[in-house]
């Protein structure tokens, strides 16, 4: 990472911050039952969605998952249009038809959240060869868990995406869990990275938490990816800091394991950490980046609340047309 | 009576025929520890162990698959998939294989499978996490269909479907877990085919099934206030289908309502409609109608997701339609 | 006009959108130097390159999964699934992901995707290669379903499915592949929603797609000799539906004879009966007859096979039910 | 194949002549439209189905494929029962209800042909707990295409399996093609065998013609899985001899590489060399072998030709019971 500019390294620290500040608002607001649904916090997991999002660029593509705030908003998503679908309104990235599970914005080139474990993988190989066909260089990232990895789509989306040299980078977030599901039991190799060579592409298996790596990592594998060289699976290390969602309680968690991760692997602090130690932050510039940020969620908490819901009529008029 | 919450009854269903038959065993997704995402499970693992309450990955059509295998080999498994949003995943190994490997192999094997699942909207899971997905299997031959309304009901249809020798697509709601209703403590079992008359009347038959149920004994008492007596019957299993029970119902009332909260299109109470249609048209003094859902994908927004459903007010209205006092 | 072979209007109709898009491409097994299983690409890979025609491993869920993500991305791909039996590898793709993203995504993205299958028995190709499965999609809002029975009718809407923005189920039909019928050499396309009246008739109106087009023919002509005038209203496009064109033929004839080959319990047939009463109720002069396949996995021996499915005599004797002359 | 006795070679090579003779005759009442449908001969795959049928017990479970005859003559099937089911008959296995691809019989532990390429592999996974529940050392053999090793289910199948250590010996018949797609071309990697590192389990990669190189993988894997060692995966390397089925001339595929495998690869003549030079048996052997197991399959052409077809009054109620 030696290569890249303080300003965007900054830039990443913010979405960091970003994304951590607006996962522990969204929790509050649902525990107060303004959002409802289901709600998949990425808490903990910033560094993956930030490291990789920032190695690619504003064509490229990503697909992403059930937890996927933090995806959206590492590849520039506007925060009130979040909130906004998040407490249901007419304003939101899908009208308030779809909540957390379904944001998508095509002009960031974000192809969508999705409510099924590894329903988007299939969707990335699509959108790979189109940026083959397309044959300007672009490249797509997809999201995946530890527990999607086991899925039968897994496993033909990575052999088509390789038989066709498609340009495509895998990052499976393995947070040690699926729902209850230990990726310790469920994935009957030792990692999930290991798996990309059933697929005859390279396989990387990084310390998600550290966003430097993430970064680098991604770099490479969408550098091989846009030279031609055909996919890559990187298994990004990292841990659910929650239980899945806001009314579990996680007790089938390791208490120490939790501990650790929060103390010794968090990705926000940790990153921190190191711009401070580069002398590119100061204590004074975090308050600042924190108090921007606060403003924002605020801000698109306002937004949202002060937004319409969507008309009852309106929807009769649009379900004819569906 | 005591009364006691649906999942309960289905956790007491599950632990009877697990004590009374070793071969009966328990598969799905977070079903250990977890308890199963609505806790019909609740505490199993640890009195049955994880050799009889199976743990699985994130892998629905070898669920089923397992299901299916063991099935042919002498256990009687119940499989779970989490939501019927995910039997997608599952429907050549419910469809090709569970459903047909009976008839086509010449009877020759056969397949013991309960296929435990939950549909319906009202949680604000939107379009993937919310459908009503019945339909597609009462449209396959070779699959039984149950989709009881009722903590008596799902207890003792659990049960029949345990001991069934087919493979049964056993249908839950998600909004009637907590649901209370009476159960008797003494064993029993209700068996397919049967409907069960949820409320008796004279003026208008309204056909429902599942948590549709409740919303037509709503409509009912609501008709009631205007002297208009509904007989309500749910027919408990869809396939087999006490086809009997409605049109002797329908023959005494001459008014059919069929409520399902699935889409309207293609949905079973089409079927219904155009059975009793070819079966009783000579007894019909109005045109059947049909309360179901909009066609549309569940909304995730409270309020339209609420207008994409059946209620007691739809009910109201279609039954007023046809009946005129 | 001259006339061509339905697997022959097919490919027209992918080359002149081949053609006249760049966007549009195909993707499937065995459609490379193959040609697809019913040779409806035949030479196509020579045409058009492998980048173009891309032939894939055995992976439905990825097949689909390729084209709703380069539908997504400005594509206008043709994904084939070689029978719609193997669609049950696929719904998640199919129902989940491709029929609900633009309603989920509130319109932000759209899925020009046409997914060309076959079905239908009649090959003694069994219970796994045979099935009629059209019911399912009819009953998902957001997807289309077209169902052509003529090389004519074929081509036009595969034109129109290639053209549309929005997912598309295009069902073929096994048995149909090689007959002949008349396809104008100058370009068409034909609007989805638009029924055509296959033959006009006083009596009797019988409601038939794909393959049950040609049987309800034979029976017409049958028919004809006992003085009985049928009207046969092929939808082509299951949905959207011209509902309009089976009301104003019903209103006219007071009779419908609804025919599909797929098994009767949960099929189309029974939705159109269901519509019709509902909106028709007066003007029926008789209850609504069905004639649709058995309840049955199709079997593999030739008799049965065929005992299993509606044929001319079946749409016959149903219309004789409900006209007397 | 040190320790196997004469007579057991002896039935290996009758059984491969079996299927051998089986197959040339079914192709040919194909041809004579007595036999319609789909026919998915094994011709040239023969040494797979005899080598693993023969290295485990008449308890162990076997699950097949569409391209299911030789699985099931070599797991004792009774041909005319068979044939009688490819004519459509009422005494076939299936009623005559399920013809080539759904053959299947309970007391011989065959879980049933299947027209779904991998339709089969989830359900081995099944059959796999059963027998771990039972706890009597059965196993099971589940037999897949090359082709079916790209489809979902053959990844979720194999992981579970993995995961639950479950009995189960999966085989890839690497034949070299999926109808018309050849598997170099379809599968990522180098070997489907290779594929058994992502499930944390032994792989193998073998000669498929060669039936002593198979029955002896199959009986350790065999060996290790009622050891309670879990599953393996054997890829056994082959050749499809004809087209997908009898009516496709397989144009695509590499004439030089078909008469190569014909000639130098033909596992029922090498087998019938090697027990020649082992002084096993002698010509004079194989022929008699030849003209009882002629006579078998002449006799089981002839029992089909005189069964009755089904009865159509009885289908009519036997739907009624579905
Ligand atoms: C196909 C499917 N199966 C099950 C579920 C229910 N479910 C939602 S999230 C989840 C766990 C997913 O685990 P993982 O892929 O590791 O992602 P994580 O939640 O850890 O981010 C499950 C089982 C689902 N949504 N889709
Ligand atoms: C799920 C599914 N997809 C496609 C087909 C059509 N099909 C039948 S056999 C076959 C090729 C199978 O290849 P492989 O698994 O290598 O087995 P082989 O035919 O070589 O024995 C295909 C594509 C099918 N029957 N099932
Ligand atoms: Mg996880
Ligand atoms: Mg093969």
């Amino acid at each position: 990472m030696t290569n890249i500019s303080k300003e965007a390294k900054i830039e990443m620290l913010k979405k960091l911050i970003e994304i951590r500040r607006f996962e522990e608002k969204t929790v509050q607001l649902y525990q107060t039952a303004k959002i409802w649904g289901y709600l998949h916090p990425s808490l903990g997991q910033e560094a993956i969605a930030v490291g990789a999002c920032s190695a690619i660029t504003g064509d490229d593509y990503i697909v992403s998952t059930h937890r996927g705030h933090g995806h959206c908003i590492a590849k520039g998503a506007n925060l009130n249009l979040m909130m906004a679908e998040l407490l249901g309104k007419a304003t939101g990235y899908c009208k308030g038809r779809g909540g957390s599970m379904h944001i998508a914005d095509t002009e960031l080139k974000m192809l969508g959240a999705n409510g099924i474990v590894g329903g988007g993988i299939p969707i990335s190989v699509g959108a790979g060869f189109s940026c083959k066909m397309d044959g300007n260089g672009k490249v797509v990232i997809c999201f995946f868990g530890d527990g999607a990895s086991n899925n039968g789509v897994f496993h033909e989306s990575l052999n088509m995406a390789s038989v066709f040299k498609l340009p495509v980078i895998y990052i499976c977030e393995n947070n040690l869990y699926a729902i209850s599901m230990c990726s310790r039991e469920s994935v009957a190799c030792k990692n999930v990275g290991d798996r990309a060579s059933s697929y005859g592409m390279p396989g990387y298996i990084i310390d998600g938490n550290d966003l430097t790596e993430v970064y680098e990592t991604v770099k490479k594998a969408a550098d091989d990816a846009r030279k031609g060289n055909g996919p890559s699976l990187i298994e990004a290390q990292t841990y659910r800091w929650g239980g899945h969602h806001p009314n579990d309680p996680g007790a089938y968690k390791d208490k120490e394991e939790a501990d650790y991760y929060k103390k010794e692997k968090d990705p926000v602090v940790n990153f921190k950490k190191k711009l401070m130690a580069e002398g590119i932050i100061t204590d004074r510039d975090i308050d600042k980046f924190e108090d921007e940020i606060k403003k924002m969620i605020d801000d698109s908490v306002k937004f949202a609340e002060e937004s319409p819901e969507p008309e009852l009529d309106k929807f009769l008029e649009e379900v004819k047309q569906i | 009576m005591r009364e006691i919450e649906y999942r309960e009854a289905i956790r007491e269903a599950v632990i009877e025929e697990m004590d009374s038959d070793e071969k009966v065993f328990l598969i799905g997704e977070d079903i250990g520890v977890y308890g199963g995402a609505f806790r019909a499970y609740k505490g199993l693992i640890d009195k049955y162990g994880p050799e009889r309450v199976i743990n699985t990955p994130i892998s629905e059509a070898a669920i089923i698959g397992a299901g299916i295998g063991a099935a042919l080999t002498g256990y009687r498994p119940i499989a779970e998939i989490m939501f019927i949003d995910f039997t997608t995943l599952t429907m050549d190994q419910i469809v090709n294989q569970a459903a047909k490997i009976r008839y086509m192999t010449g009877d020759s094997l056969n397949v013991p499978l309960v296929i435990r699942t939950q549909g319906g909207a009202g949680r604000g899971v939107a379009a993937q996490h919310s459908q009503s997905l019945e339909a597609w299997f009462y449209h396959v031959p070779g699959l039984k269909v149950v989709m009881p309304a009722t903590s008596y009901d799902v207890k003792g249809l659990l049960k029949t479907a345990i001991r069934d020798d087919n493979p049964v697509m056993f249908i839950e709601h998600k909004m009637i877990y907590l649901n209370k209703g009476p159960v008797p403590e003494e064993e029993y079992t209700i068996p397919f085919g049967k409907a069960d008359i949820k409320r008796e009347g004279e003026d208008v038959t309204i056909f429902a099934y599942s948590n549709m149920v409740f919303k037509s004994l709503e409509a009912a008492g609501e008709l009631q206030k205007d002297g208009i007596s509904c007989e309500i019957i749910d027919p408990r299993t869809l396939v087999p289908l006490d086809i009997e029970a409605i049109i002797s119902s329908v023959k005494k009332t001459g008014r059919l309502v069929v409520v399902s909260e699935a889409c309207r299109r293609g949905s079973v109470a089409s079927d219904i409609s155009a059975m009793v249609t070819e079966e009783a048209f000579d007894f019909l003094d109005a045109p059947i109608k049909i309360v179901a859902g909009l066609n549309t994908p569940i909304p995730y927004n409270s309020t339209l997701e609420q207008a994409s459903i059946p209620h007691a007010a739809d009910i109201v209205k279609a039954v007023k339609e046809i009946v005129k006092k």
